[in-house]
């Protein structure tokens, strides 16, 4: 009777018979796997963060570009650059013999068009620029000469200008619409001259993104004589499964930022290896110096006293970071080698903060703590700060928030939250991008630097580190004004970033530097 | 009383009763039952991520502290949020789903083309475009929670309403001159309060599924709070090593849910016989 | 008349398994049908005359059995299962059924054509082999079917075969049930109140339509009621039922002027409608073909 | 048919048209300004303003409505705050994923459920009976999002019988989209192999999913079934000579659907409801996804876009459900 009552049974076994089959092994052996988070869109002058540096790294080529750790700056689409007296002309001859992808010959047009898209665009990678450099300023009087003229001198331009990448204008322009730039083409699709090129065909948002190898890149391929031919990006969005994807060989790399809990494990297994590399990327918990008791010295040392550094970072994160006791990574060029900064002491804390209290700072109320819910370390390393400053009688509350809701808020000093939690990651390699967006006021309603901090001092010593271009009187400028800020004990500065990416053992000649965060692969190559 | 009697010999219902009982007794006194209340909110980071032992039964979290005991303190906030949400759903839809279903006219029709709206969008996916445009943290959650379950109130009281208003009692009160008003409170609303408090009953096991699935899409409850569903979504990146991190609270959501639900057909068998299901 | 009887109980005793242990339901029923008769069987509910039916017709509940007692089929016994209760197969096509209530006896959302093929298809066309399960051949079986339909007096058959229940009313429903009853053109059929749900002049004509059935097809009927007024407008014989006995049994006319039992004397006069019996005994037109 | 098809699409049209309203309503209540969050960080106010005119933030509410509608219509969504791409787009490269995995749950469940709940109620009070019973409460009772975690820590990760994520293995192409299936365009491309990955891949997912639907139809089949055993027309069919397994499939069964049916419009909602979490554990690449990214970077357009989408897609799922509903039993189409 059975036999015929249940046709469902019937169907499911026939899935149970489907399971067993194992799916073929789908990765041959040239191919690379790379398990990293993926840009939201493809324009690289639309978006500019982490995961568009790896897209942009591969896919375009720069005028200049970082390679290595501590970053070096090195001509790329660049022959070399001159600067005038003044400051204000910079001249960069172009490489001879740069093709893009579809074979057209790379010129100082393609150059200039591509600042003026960023500069009219204003997005991304655009604050870097606009406070200096106007789409006019921008001009190219021969195929191998871009010129550009700054309406203010600014030391840093060279240290931004690897944040360009050169599109062809001819395949871009042939896509505008509605002067938008060919902005909505280039969302999802490539125009570059880089190392590998992309294929729209496989391209799934923020999912899957396909890259071959550039036969015809224009710095050859000697170096690599087992160069990956494809890439196969795929966003592996939870962490843990990352590192599961990673042991089991689904995924050939992880992204660089490994929970310290699962390194352990990795370092156990066979095929695997985790690159620890020390990065330029700052976290810190900020400070609103606008609102009290914030504005009160006292209670900002009481609070920069209450926070467990070594705790955090020797159990919690098991040394997978480097204390960094002030606003500028300590391995760059700027940061007081000898800054000691502030350390967990909850009897000198209790002390500050009744020094506060004496002064009427109105400590006793509650503390707001923003925090993005979507990074863990985020949230505890609120929940530290809560755990022991609860000992000291202070009431700390966590709201989980976004990036996006965030930025929005540190527009004025009345929504900007008592603290939050964030990093600071190498946009370019100046101190200019920590400390000198950070602490200078005339910055105040950028993310960067809302703790709303002002100190003429501090303000001055900036500009004069921006106008100068001798390295060495900027070093002892962005120095100095180090130390004003971590005396006025700004924000909480914790730690600077160990960057932690597990890599199966075929990947060889793996090369970190803190922008792109090693994702650049030319230089991978494949064990066979 | 008859109500209960029968209750009493459904056996599944009598489970769900004991469960619900023990649970809000472990709410109550949640403080002093925990073995280590100090660890439910502060850290204790050596002994991070300790497997169950007897010291800590169910193991400790990311930050050190005891999870058997943030379960047990969880119980406070889960209950608290699904009746604080129940009965702010039921405050909007059963006054509501009273005046569509009593009165008539366009604006009783336009009571119930709201719901209609409103139960076009499953709940957790209306709740979550709602709480994110209110600001984020527990309180908006459970305004988003109840803006968006008050229809299936309105719903059973206007069907119950219906049902009840053209019978004789009824008409006899309209014609002895008694207000509308008093009609629709004094009169249907006790007669509609037994399919309200089984849609109750149901709803709480209900809202803390759904409040579990938003503390765990980090838009409801805020650490350091002992929330279940917050608890597993800090426990993901813990997997599968920390095992225990994960399985425990999930355990507590499963068995509070069950009680509910185990309550609430039993009680919905009672009150209305033809929709006897699981017998 | 001619004694040769059809079907017959002797002896038949069914209980049910209940919480208070096993109960008699029939206590040693003896009755038989004659053959091209009409049997009445008339009772108050909970008599056991449902129970009489679903036993020979081998539908009994899971709880109940046949304790002692059995049926002959023809003077040849019936074969009695394991389990209690008769052999469904074993009457086989030979024996057809009408349910109490046209309403709720048909499957709401099968086509009536669907329904009655089914029951062909399990019982077979008359002069084959008894039913597989397999229809031999689709057109020869419609055809049967609108036959069959139209022995009943619907009309427009082949249309009815394309038709939801929904769409009859009450008597044409029942008629459906008769054709249905028929398909396998069965030598006896088993009525269960078949009138009883519907209104008088529907119940008159179905009556009217059985009656002139059972001689066109030759057909013998046992006819379960608890109307005394339709047992004297339709049966030949009857027999009275009360907590699972018969109590009486005799020709119609004999049972009605002259009751033995004071229960059936009971049942007579209880009737709300006693001329209506009266009445029928002077109409002619009903009597039974001697 | 027809006409009760068109009747019962004409009556979403106002349905669909208030969410419209909603949603609308519910974009002006976002407390960030969107011309501000689409010019981007450290945008100056000229830009912002050029973008407030450009997307016609600068309008009048009725006209912004009409704006909005007739974008709506067109299947614009507007630019993602967060990515600068079209919503619209991105919401159809991701529908079919969801729908794929949505209906394949639902085809578990309904499958399952069908089959659990015959038995049940053929074996009613045994102990396989009882367990089904405990299993349709209990099943209800389950956070989806811990029951996926649970999954992927025993089959995934300690056992290693199942892919832990994703829709296909990583490196594996997808069939060419003809459906956007992948379980039917790897079949239509005659590919098995792609077909026997993309089916592992599925499994676990849909499994979580199917939960909260195969204890509802279970459930409901199994009580209705019981409740067609004691039809009378059962009792007749069995007395006219239908052999009992006959009866009850496929006849009882097709009686018995009629309610379980109804309840598969109501669990289409939930299934889409888990499937934001579950999509969300096993990196399923469907809206889900999408709106917990667009959640956690506060992508109001795109959550009031999927909201949207869901709404429609949901609607028509219960017109579907309705019309089954009426092909199962006759007497429902009538009533309309």
């Amino acid at each position: 009777m059975k036999r015929h009552v249940f046709p469902g049974l019937k169907i499911a076994a026939l899935f149970a018979c489907l399971l067993p089959l194992q799916a073929p092994a789908a990765t041959p052996k040239t191919d690379l796997v790379w398990g990293s988070n993926l840009p939201r869109a493809l324009d690289p002058h639309v978006v500019y963060d982490v995961p568009m540096q790896f897209f942009m790294l591969n896919t375009y080529d720069t005028l200049y570009r970082y390679e290595g750790n501590p970053p070096r700056i090195q001509p790329w689409l660049a022959e070399s650059h001159t600067v005038s007296a003044d400051g204000l002309t910079w001249t960069f001859k172009l490489k001879d013999g740069v093709v893009f992808h579809d074979g057209r010959k790379l010129t100082a047009a393609d150059v200039a068009y591509s600042f003026r898209r960023v500069l009219t665009l204003k997005l991304g990678p655009a604050s870097a620029f606009s406070a200096y450099l106007k789409p006019e300023g921008v001009t190219a009087p021969d195929a191998r000469t871009v010129k550009f003229v700054l309406s203010v001198p600014y030391a840093p331009f060279l240290a931004a200008v690897p944040l360009i990448a050169i599109v062809n204008q001819a395949e871009v322009k042939t896509h505008e619409s509605d002067g938008d730039w060919g902005s909505k083409w280039l969302a999802s699709n490539e125009a570059g001259s880089g190392a590998y090129t992309f294929d729209i065909k496989t391209y799934r948002p923020q999912e899957i993104i396909d890259l071959y190898r550039f036969p015809k890149h224009f710095m050859g391929w000697k170096d690599n004589p087992n160069p990956v031919e494809v890439v196969r990006a795929h966003t592996v969005k939870e962490t843990s499964t990352r590192v599961l994807a990673l042991l089991r060989g689904d995924i050939d790399a992880t992204d660089s930022y490994l929970p310290t809990d699962q390194v352990e494990r990795l370092k156990k297994a066979k095929d695997v290896t985790v690159a620890e590399d020390e990065s330029m990327r700052t976290l810190l918990i900020r400070m609103n110096n606008s609102r009290p008791p914030f504005d009160n010295l006292h209670f900002r040392k009481c609070l920069s006293q209450a926070f467990n550094y070594d705790g955090f970072i020797k159990v919690i994160l098991k040394g997978y970071a480097v204390r960094n006791p002030g606003p500028i990574p300590r391995n760059l060029w700027g940061a007081p080698a000898d800054l000691a900064g502030y350390s967990f002491d909850l009897k000198k804390a209790k002390a500050e903060c009744d020094l506060a209290k004496a002064e009427g700072a109105p400590i006793g109320r509650k503390l707001d703590i923003y925090i993005m819910s979507e990074f863990d370390q985020s949230t505890q390393t609120a929940q530290v700060l809560q755990a022991d400053a609860r000992k000291i009688g202070l009431d700390i509350n966590i709201v989980p928030s976004t990036w996006a809701n965030l930025t929005t808020m540190m527009g004025k000093p009345e929504t900007t939250p008592d603290m939050w939690v964030h990093w600071v990651s190498t946009y370019f390699v100046d101190p200019e991008n920590w400390i000198g967006q950070m602490y200078d006021s005339h910055f105040h309603g950028s993310w960067k630097a809302s703790s709303w901090y002002t100190n003429p001092k501090v303000d001055s010593l900036l500009a004069e580190a921006r106008r100068e271009t001798d390295q060495g009187k900027r070093k002892a400028l962005y120095e100095e004004a180090s130390r004003l800020v971590v005396a006025d004990a700004a924000d909480i500065w914790i730690y600077n970033t160990i960057q932690l990416r597990g890599l199966t053992n075929r990947i060889k000649g793996y090369r970190f530097s803190p922008v792109g965060s090693g994702g650049e692969i030319r230089w991978i190559s494949i064990q066979k | 009383m008859p109500v209960l009697k029968r209750l009493l010999k459904d056996i599944p219902a009598v489970m769900g009763f004991l469960i619900i009982a023990m649970i809000i007794l472990t709410a109550i006194f949640a403080w002093q039952v925990a073995p280590l209340p100090t660890e439910v909110y502060g850290s204790n980071i050596l002994e991070r991520l300790q497997p169950p032992s007897p010291d800590h039964l169910f193991g400790t979290d990311a930050l050190g502290r005891d999870i058997f005991s943030r379960v047990l303190v969880g119980t406070r906030s889960a209950l608290t949020i699904a009746l604080s949400v129940v009965i702010l759903a039921m405050a909007i839809g059963v006054p509501m789903g009273l005046y569509a279903g009593y009165a008539s006219g366009w604006a009783a029709e336009l009571v119930m083309r709201l719901t209609d709206i409103f139960l076009a969008v499953p709940q957790l996916i209306l709740a979550l475009a709602v709480a994110q445009i209110l600001s984020r943290g527990l309180e908006s959650a459970m305004i988003a929670l109840a803006m968006t379950y008050w229809p299936f109130f309105a719903r059973t009281v206007f069907a119950e309403v219906q049902r009840t208003k053209t019978s004789l009692f009824v008409e006899a009160l309209e014609g002895l001159g008694a207000s509308p008003l008093r009609i629709a409170v004094c009169h249907l609303l006790p007669n509609v309060a037994a399919p309200i408090i089984v849609r109750a009953t149901l709803g709480m096991g209900f809202t803390i599924l759904t409040s579990a699935t938003l503390g765990f899409l980090g838009i409801g409850a805020t650490p350091p709070s002992p929330d279940w569903g917050l608890m597993i979504a800090e426990s993901r990146q813990y997997l599968p090593e920390s095992w225990w991190y994960s399985t425990f609270p999930g355990l507590a959501i499963l068995v509070t849910v069950l009680g509910f639900n185990l309550l609430g057909d039993g009680l919905r068998d009672i009150v209305d016989p033809r929709l006897r299901r699981s017998r | 008349m001619t004694a040769s009887s059809i079907l017959s109980c002797r002896g038949l005793c069914v209980s049910v398994l209940s919480d208070q242990g096993r109960i008699g339901i029939l206590k040693g029923i003896d009755l038989s049908l004659q053959t091209g008769h009409i049997l009445g069987i008339a009772g108050e509910s909970g008599c056991g005359k449902t129970t009489l039916i679903r036993t020979i017709l081998g539908i009994l509940p899971r709880h109940a059995r046949i304790d002692r007692g059995g049926l002959l089929f023809k003077d040849r016994p019936v074969p009695v299962s394991p389990r209690g209760g008769i052999l469904r197969g074993s009457l086989g096509r030979c024996i057809g059924f009408i349910p109490q209530d046209p309403y709720l006896a048909l499957n709401p959302v099968f086509k009536i054509g669907t329904q009655m093929m089914e029951i062909l298809r399990w019982n077979g066309l008359p002069g084959e082999a008894a039913g597989t399960g397999r229809l031999a051949d689709r057109k020869l079986c419609r055809e049967h079917l609108i036959r069959t339909l139209a022995a009943v007096e619907l009309p427009d058959p082949g249309e009815v075969l394309e038709r939801y229940p929904h769409q009859f009313s009450g008597g044409q429903r029942q008629r459906i049930l008769i054709a249905s009853a028929l398909i396998a053109r069965p030598e006896v059929i088993l009525a269960d109140e078949p009138t009883t749900a519907l209104d008088v002049t529907t119940q008159k004509q179905i009556l009217t339509l059985l009656r002139s059935l059972v001689s066109e097809f030759g057909i013998s009927m046992m006819f379960v009621t608890h109307d005394f007024g339709v047992i004297s407008e339709l049966c030949d014989d009857v027999a009275v039922m009360h907590a699972g006995c018969v109590v009486e049994t005799g020709p119609t006319r004999r049972v009605i002027d002259a009751p033995e039992h004071p229960y059936t004397r009971h049942l007579i006069e209880s009737h709300p409608d006693r001329g209506g019996i009266l009445l029928a005994e002077d109409d002619g037109a009903m009597r039974p073909p001697a | 048919m027809l006409r009760f098809t068109i009747r019962r699409t004409l009556l979403v049209i106002p349905v669909l048209f208030g969410l419209l309203l909603l949603t609308f309503c519910m974009m002006h209540m976002v407390p960030a300004d969107p011309a501000a969050a689409l010019a981007g960080e450290n945008a100056s106010l000229e830009r912002i303003e050029e973008i407030r005119q450009l997307y016609g933030f600068d309008q009048s509410m009725p006209m912004q409505f009409w704006r909005y509608l007739l974008q709506v219509v067109n299947g614009d969504f507007g630019l993602s705050l967060y990515s600068h791409r079209s919503i619209g787009g991105d919401i159809l490269l991701r529908l079919p994923a969801t729908l794929e995995l949505t209906l394949t749950a639902l085809l578990f469940g309904t499958v399952g459920g069908l089959s659990l709940g015959t038995l049940a109620a053929v074996w009613h009070n045994s102990w396989f009976d009882h367990l089904i019973r405990l299993f349709t409460v209990g099943g209800l009772a389950i956070a989806s999002f811990w029951f996926a975690i649970m999954l992927q820590i025993v089959f995934a990760m300690n056992l290693d019988w199942l892919p832990l994520r994703g829709r296909l293995p990583t490196g594996m192409t997808p069939p060419a989209t003809v459906t956007g299936f992948f379980l039917i365009d790897s079949l239509l491309a005659g590919d098995l192999a792609t077909f026997a990955a993309a089916m592992r891949q599925i499994v676990l997912p849909a499994m979580t999913l199917s939960l909260g639907s195969l204890a509802t139809i279970t459930r409901f089949t199994r009580s209705s079934i019981l409740e067609t055993l004691q039809k009378d027309f059962v009792t007749y069919e069995l007395a006219a000579g239908i052999p009992k397994r006959r009866v009850i499939f496929p006849y009882a069964l097709r009686n018995s659907l009629v309610s379980p049916i109804t309840q598969v419009g109501l669990l289409f909602g939930g299934l889409i409801s888990s499937a934001v979490v579950v999509e969300a554990i096993f990196d399923w690449p469907g809206l889900g996804s999408y709106l917990v990214d667009a959640i956690l970077t506060s992508d109001y357009m795109a959550i009031l876009a999927v909201t949207l989408v869901v709404g429609t897609v949901y609607a028509f799922v219960n017109i579907v459900v309705d019309l089954v509903h009426s092909v199962v039993d006759p007497r429902v189409a009538e009533e309309l």
